[in-house]
């Protein structure tokens, strides 16, 4: 099939190239006895190895680990690395990932060794400049969202959902209620009503109205005193700002529960509106999208919350604490917290991403961040609207008129008229040198394109996705094979997940 | 255009005609009056480049890190040297940079990355399945929780005070979400009381929790507290160091259904706490109920091996409020370091360093303990921790010793009391390939003038 | 052509992907008005700029540099690198350039702000650990190459080279002599007979006798008291060493002439055998080569030089000098040499390079530098005779039965019955994803092919070049025009270098 | 197997026997016997990697560098804030471990990346040819002089005193390898004496030099000294300092043949003096002649635009003993660091960063100035560097100023007369983007406290 890949068209843009040799672990690499790693000697008198670990505590067999030299181990994960897309390579409009610049500045002050080799559980008064960070972010993360506390504490933007259903609980528990439900409109996230199971919740989904936004209906019909909390996000994975959120949140604050605002959607609000105006009494941040801690493949993040002053009382601790003094401001950490919902994880969270995202606040201040969403709202709409005008028919917009940060497109003309699905148009697209947008997602949009090309792209290649796009479906129309039959320029083409899935083969064979 | 969008004024007018508004602002006309700010967010102004990383350099100043003193803290994370090659290696933006792989034609990489994460995984534990790595150590332990109850449905949790306190408290913090009880079972000689342990344990018990080595860095016997619980079909928890687990009983063959532990020592920076990873393997049993990401192998169109993220029908995206997890975002970047790690270790490397590790612990805990005022707290066998109580009368006072040494530049340990009421003055001191017998000998000279000092001090007060 | 690139056999090593999209430079991207700095605030009383800086010494037009924002830029260079092979992705046996594994760790300590933010003209009393650090790397490069002093200044070998001629003039001229003439046998690298001239001598060339060493009667015809120096390579760039040293050593002395050491082959011989030993009076060393300083992509290196006691005298200053005293010994930078032939350059050379240099030969040791040697010999003569065994008769050994580090094939009977040459021979290894060797040198051999694998590669790596080699004059046999047109898979293929140098461009145009 | 290398028993075994040797020993019988080294080497033993890193970390703590003290030191290299994307793109394998170019089809990034350079240099200098990049500064002035003497074969070389001592000095060197004799020209009111340098050329001079702005920071009139040589046929060459350049007429504006310089400002480390690089430009008619890598556009066969090493008949390894020059290895990646730096720059950036040096340095001048014991030592105008003279006596009385200061955490910047008899007490002061008006202001403070110290312990010792 490949070998078509010359006659195929490919844009100006062109495939990043990847590694295309055959996938070789690096357990299937090296030999007995090579090594990267010398070990120290002891240096201290020699003592009987089973008298100080006894024989039957031992390890009979050694874990069969990789045997390669430094230069072999280099070689191996260079080459992996050349078999990932990566946000330096081009064009990420992953939706709701908010895939923006990261930069590099990051990395070198959170590699500063005063962070990176500072241990969580040094003295704090020997740790100022760590908690003063922590204070700072804090701060400044509390103004963003319009709530008066944060804590910078949970792993992930779901490990905050985590943190305020079960805050939710607390709260509820502490004024002697035992509710049963949360709300989730059929928008959200997988995350949210996975995290409401977990924390003991029923989950109840709340629909979705013509133009994108919550149902009212709907949800006056569920919100009753059994309700402990309504999960929202705002704008939502439509890319909808909910215009009715007033009304919602009278609606969910008369029934006693608290409204929970799923800040995923952040970048498209900074400077412009906050949840904490809107009526929400917890928040949780993804570091990860609007303050571009880097992704990582899939990690790390860190999903810091917000509370109001009902809340405060349950959050996880320790808290950073900051006593004024005659010589300047003392920083601490507070462990004595009768009423908190206790820890999530061990430590203070994920410092090396607070460092980082500080880092960009500082950068930017208030006036970039405003920039930072209103050109995010820029090309997103831009985007769309080139959309539009080229395959406006194919893929047309699946609610409103226009769009906050991102925006989905339907597929379903597509599929009807041309033949190809979504997913054909997805990988279609890599040949094209482009990540596609997130597909299949939101669940209530047929084919759905969920698209987010975040501020820091250019209009030109805005423009060179909209054509590519635009090339796609063109070429389909022409002969739908072709995308049907993609990715050709890739070290592999589609993989045949359901068999990964039938027979797991989740580890090398020994 | 602030520090990283690119709009020209041109781009703008452009843009703006191609959407048909005169201006941004109408962008924003769906946000309602009464939820728009209408001033400028109170921050501190934007900052150069330069001014920014000054401003970090001086916070950085600010922290005594584990270059600016010798340090014995551990407790959990610890201070290992963390090769060259992988901060190369997760600079590099193929690795930084990308979501998690859910287009795997073009991530391979990735992929690939975690399935040879999966194996190492699975070769330490002893157990055959292990996902892609979640959050980090005292959170496995809590999902592992959550394994369990979704697993037999029962409402306990037996867990061992061995465990980290940050563990054990996770872990209370989740199962008063998920619904379950938690009862902890005390250490005797400073491992888990067996007695107790096995008197714990019922019908009800949906999970036994043990930590390997233990929070006072004695080695449990695994094997046996497993068997222990084997009879009452609870599931068998370990939370694991993943060096000594080189040199220990795996967990694969000691009857533990499920090990967990904290990744960092696995070649990730101390980062005052994270990010890191935790690791989570199991028995084939728990394979579909597993949280997070798992990679497997598959083949292309053109039957060239290849890698995807398989079992999805676990995860929140696919099942929702039937997920085993809520977890999306876990810590692959940190999950790589662990790898390159081990591979830079190598099959003979691992081993040598825990064997140096449990040389230079024994001679540590001689020297600690023939310091006048410094005993040993228990006399199990230990591997790269070990606790001694310091004679100085409370928390207090071990707060005020440690404070002195660390005045003379080094970090002796961990004050128990801060977590354990059953040890006041205990101490805790890490080792690692980093300490050598030259500073541990500085440890025993300066720790012996610390508690000389801090009892001339009581003496001084009792009088006064 | 490209299109035919999957009909065509690549070996499982596979190429190094490579962006393969249209070139466009940082200077055609971007827009007007775009940047990534943002500068500070002036901060002081402003004042009139035209007062501060006359109109008639100002500028009248800015120089048109880029105007990107930093995620365009970062984007161009990434992928701008991805268009290079490097030591990373692949084997990389460029004969006479030692292209060894560079270690991680030597990045790492460099960048270290003592080092790297060190000002050079800081006094040494506030740098005594640089000094310490070249002091240190003096001794050991002195001990590795048996001659008692050593300068680190010259910035590369040719530069070493310079310094080693330009010294050789000065101490003839200590001895009233004024001598016209130096030595360089027909094997000598282009820096050779280059830097002769720009010192100030004529060179003559010596001839090579059948075993690849110097030509004997050809020297003692040309060596008379008009001959400041010879210079030589041992092993020489044919990688045979030349077993008539001691004898040659003596000619040129007895002649009154001084022996210059390239030490460009240094690493067949570490610990092994020593310059000094050898009769050598001057020598340089390739710290990019032997030592590990990473090449990037054409610099920088450091060309440090050793001498003997006569000649000690004039070496260029600043000389680092160690002062023993009741607490330690102190470092120093002598300037104060009043014989010396001055400086070559500004202050006190690569020092980022001596830290790399100096951490990898504490990293080794004398027992790892000695292991360097052995295997890079062993590693040559395996992959000789995997080579012999698989495509002897095409592509012969040029002169011996062995080799030192590296050898020398002819591809002339691959030409004459083949009708393929070195170069394509070359161009189709890039599809194979291996570098070639280096190619047409020395002169001397026809179609020369100069094969140098190092030590760092595996016998695997070994193995899989020689059958790669192997596959392509197979594969010659049958079709020649397969070879003949390769490169297929690079970013671009064979380009027109005559057209290059018949009309340059070397700038974008306005 | 040593640290890097990867050969097991196994390995060695079937190789021998490929080779047909029993030994490795076998392989070095070509080195005579009186010329084997029969012991080890005398050097001190191999390390672990975390051991070489402390004893690195170690001799770097050693030293007082740039962010352990405010320095106003120059004089030809400065602490200028290196942006982090250099790092990044340094660190990237493709452009820190690859040769030379000479594979063209697989070395497109190195080969643009230079085109980049040259054009970006040409920009900067408004002459139409730049080559690759050569070591660095005073060697650049070195190669200029060899091009010249190639050019017209005379024998004089005239050089302005205003050069960089270093400069001067290497010219020297390798004049009297070619075969040229040096006159200096001394300076008037810190700018290059027009009569004197007028006067010193002739039909014999081979090439005339000026640095732009001068040792002394001055300006110098580029036009006026240019125009003085044009008659005699003399090559002009200038040496310049790059970022004043964004706001100083060009060379190319000027009647300047060749412009070389050092480029380290142009995001460069300091490093102690290198790996920095050089950068060499000229007018058309010098194209043949220049020294070192020139990279140029073409086709390939299927006419996509690519890049190619060009003009290389210039080069030692075409053209041997008849070379332009005899370099080979430059300092590409060095090169690489300033056209990424000059892009992050920008087209306006570089003239707002030259605008603040200008206005900051006059700030600190006037500053200084004001201070008891320091006077202007010129009056012209000053871009990012001026020198004044303190009014201590004498060289070592400077620097007895210049200790205390650096004892309280500022370095004032370089005692001029370390190379200048002419100016004993001259004291030449930098300033950078990293310097603040408080900091300046605190130098003020330091020196005028160093200066009535130092005059005080002259006056005890007058008295003694
Ligand atoms: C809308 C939304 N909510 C929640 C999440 C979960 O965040 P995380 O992946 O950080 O757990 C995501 C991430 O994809 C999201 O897009
Ligand atoms: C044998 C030989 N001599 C001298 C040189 C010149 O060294 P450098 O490139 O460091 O100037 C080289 C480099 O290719 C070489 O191979």
């Amino acid at each position: 099939m490949s070998a078509r890949l010359e006659e195929i068209p490919i844009t100006s843009a062109g495939a990043t190239p990847m590694q295309r040799d055959p996938a070789v672990t690096i357990f299937e690499k090296g030999a007995a006895g090579r090594r990267a790693f010398h070990c120290p000697e002891p240096g201290v008198p020699a003592r009987d190895p089973d008298e100080l670990l006894p024989r039957h505590l031992r390890r009979r067999e050694p874990a069969r680990l990789p045997e390669v030299s430094e230069p072999e181990l280099v070689r191996h994960y260079v080459r992996l690395s050349r078999r990932n897309f990566d946000l330096d390579s081009g064009f990420y409009p992953l939706g709701s990932c908010t895939m923006k610049h990261n930069p590099r500045l990051h990395e070198r002050v959170a590699a500063l060794p005063g962070h990176a080799r500072l241990h969580p559980l040094q003295d704090p008064r020997r740790a100022q400049g760590a908690l003063e960070l922590m204070w700072n972010l804090e701060r400044a993360l509390a103004e963003i969202a319009g709530l008066p506390h944060v804590v910078l504490q949970p792993s992930a933007g779901s490990h905050g959902e985590l943190a305020g259903v079960l805050l939710t609980r607390a709260y509820h528990e502490s004024r002697g209620e035992r509710r049963t439900k949360v709300l989730t409109p059929d928008t959200a996230h997988g995350t949210n009503p996975a995290t409401v199971t977990m924390a003991g919740y029923e989950v109840v989904k709340v629909g979705t109205n013509p133009d994108g936004g919550v149902d009212l209906e709907d949800l006056r019909a569920h919100v009753d005193d059994q309700v402990a909390c309504l999960m929202l996000t705002n704008p939502n994975t439509l890319g909808v700002f909910d215009t009715n959120i007033e009304e919602i949140a009278r609606l969910v604050h008369d029934a006693g529960a608290t409204l929970y605002y799923d800040g995923a959607n952040l970048n498209a609000v900074m400077g412009k509106s906050r949840p904490g105006d809107m009526g929400f009494d917890i928040v949780h941040y993804n570091l990860h999208k609007s303050f571009t801690q880097p992704h990582g493949g899939g990690g790390p993040g860190a999903g810091p919350i917000a509370v109001s002053d009902r809340i405060e009382p349950f959050v996880p601790h320790p808290v950073v604490t900051c006593t004024q003094t005659p010589d300047g401001p003392v920083f601490g950490l507070d462990d004595d917290r009768p009423q908190s919902i206790g820890r999530l994880r061990g430590f203070q969270g994920n410092y090396g991403v607070f460092v980082r995202s500080y880092a960009y606040i500082r950068s930017l201040g208030a006036e970039g961040l405003r920039d930072v969403s209103e050109t995010a709202v820029l090309n997103a709409n831009y985007l769309l609207a080139r959309l539009r005008e080229l395959v406006g028919d194919a893929l047309p917009l699946a609610f409103g008129e226009r769009c906050m940060h991102e925006f989905v497109l339907s597929g379903a003309p597509m599929k009807k008229e041309l033949g190809i699905r979504t997913l054909d148009l997805a990988k279609r697209l890599l040949d094209h040198g482009f990540h596609p947008p997130t597909v299949y997602f939101p669940l209530l949009v047929d084919e759905a394109l969920l698209i987010e090309p975040t501020e820091t792209e250019t209009k030109e290649t805005l423009d060179a996705f909209a054509e590519a796009i635009a090339a796609i479906v063109a070429e389909a129309r022409e002969d739908p094979n072709i995308a049907l039959g993609a990715p050709y320029t890739t070290p592999v083409r589609r993989l045949d997940e359901a068999a990964a899935a039938k027979h797991p083969v989740i580890r090398q064979a020994r | 255009m602030s520090r990283y969008t690119a709009t020209t004024p041109e781009d703008l007018q452009s843009m703006l005609a191609a959407i048909g508004v005169s201006s941004v602002e109408e962008l924003f006309a769906a946000i309602p009056d009464g939820v728009r700010l209408r001033r400028d967010l109170d921050l501190p102004p934007g900052m150069p480049e330069q001014d920014v990383y000054e401003h970090l350099l001086s916070l950085a100043r600010r922290n005594t890190c584990a270059e600016d003193e010798v340090t014995f803290l551990g407790a959990g994370m610890y201070d290992h040297y963390v090769p060259a090659v992988i901060d190369m290696l997760l600079g590099r933006s193929e690795f930084l940079t990308p979501y998690t792989p859910y287009q795997p034609e073009i991530s391979q990489g990735g992929l690939q990355v975690m399935f040879e994460y999966q194996t190492a995984i699975s070769e330490l534990t002893a157990l055959p399945v292990s996902n892609a790595s979640v959050y980090e150590g005292p959170s496995a332990v809590g999902a592992a929780g959550y394994l369990a109850k979704l697993a037999n449905g029962r409402r306990r949790f037996v867990v061992s005070r061995g465990l980290h306190p940050h563990s054990r408290e996770t872990l209370r913090t989740l199962s008063h979400g998920y619904g379950t009880e938690v009862v902890e079972v005390p250490l005797r000689d400073g491992v888990t009381d067996q007695e107790a342990w096995a008197a714990a344990i019922d019908d009800e018990t949906a999970a036994v929790f043990l930590q390997q080595p233990n929070f006072l860095g004695a080695v449990e016997d695994a094997h046996a507290l497993a068997q222990a619980a084997k009879a009452s079909g609870a599931v068998v928890v370990g939370s694991y160091d993943p060096i000594p687990l080189a040199i220990l009983a795996p967990p694969g063959d000691c009857g533990v259904d499920v090990a967990v532990g904290e990744g960092q020592s696995l070649g990730n920076r101390l980062d005052f706490g994270g990010p890191s990873f935790g690791f989570f393997a199991a028995t084939e049993a728990y394979l579909r109920r597993m949280p997070g990401r798992i990679a497997g192998e598959t083949h292309d169109v053109d039957g060239r091996r290849g890698f995807v993220l398989t079992l999805q029908t676990r995860e929140q995206h696919i099942r929702r409020e039937k997920a085993t997890s809520n977890i999306c975002t876990a810590q692959a970047l940190n999950a790589l370091a662990g790898v390159v790690y081990l591979s830079w270790l190598g099959r003979e490397g691992i081993v040598e360093l825990a064997e140096l590790l449990l040389q230079r612990t024994a001679y540590a805990r001689e020297a600690l303990c023939a310091v006048e005022g410094v005993a040993a707290l228990h006399e199990q066998p230990v591997v790269r921790e070990f606790a001694v109580q310091l004679d100085v009368g409370g928390l207090e006072g071990v707060r005020r010793v440690i404070d002195r040494c660390q005045d003379a530049g080094v970090n002796p340990g961990y004050a128990l009391g801060r977590d354990l009421d059953e040890h006041p003055t205990g101490l805790l001191v890490a080792i690692t390939e980093q300490r050598t017998r030259e500073q541990i000998d500085r440890l025993a000279g300066m720790l012996g003038a610390a508690i000389a000092a801090e009892r001339a001090g009581e003496r001084e007060e009792v009088r006064a």
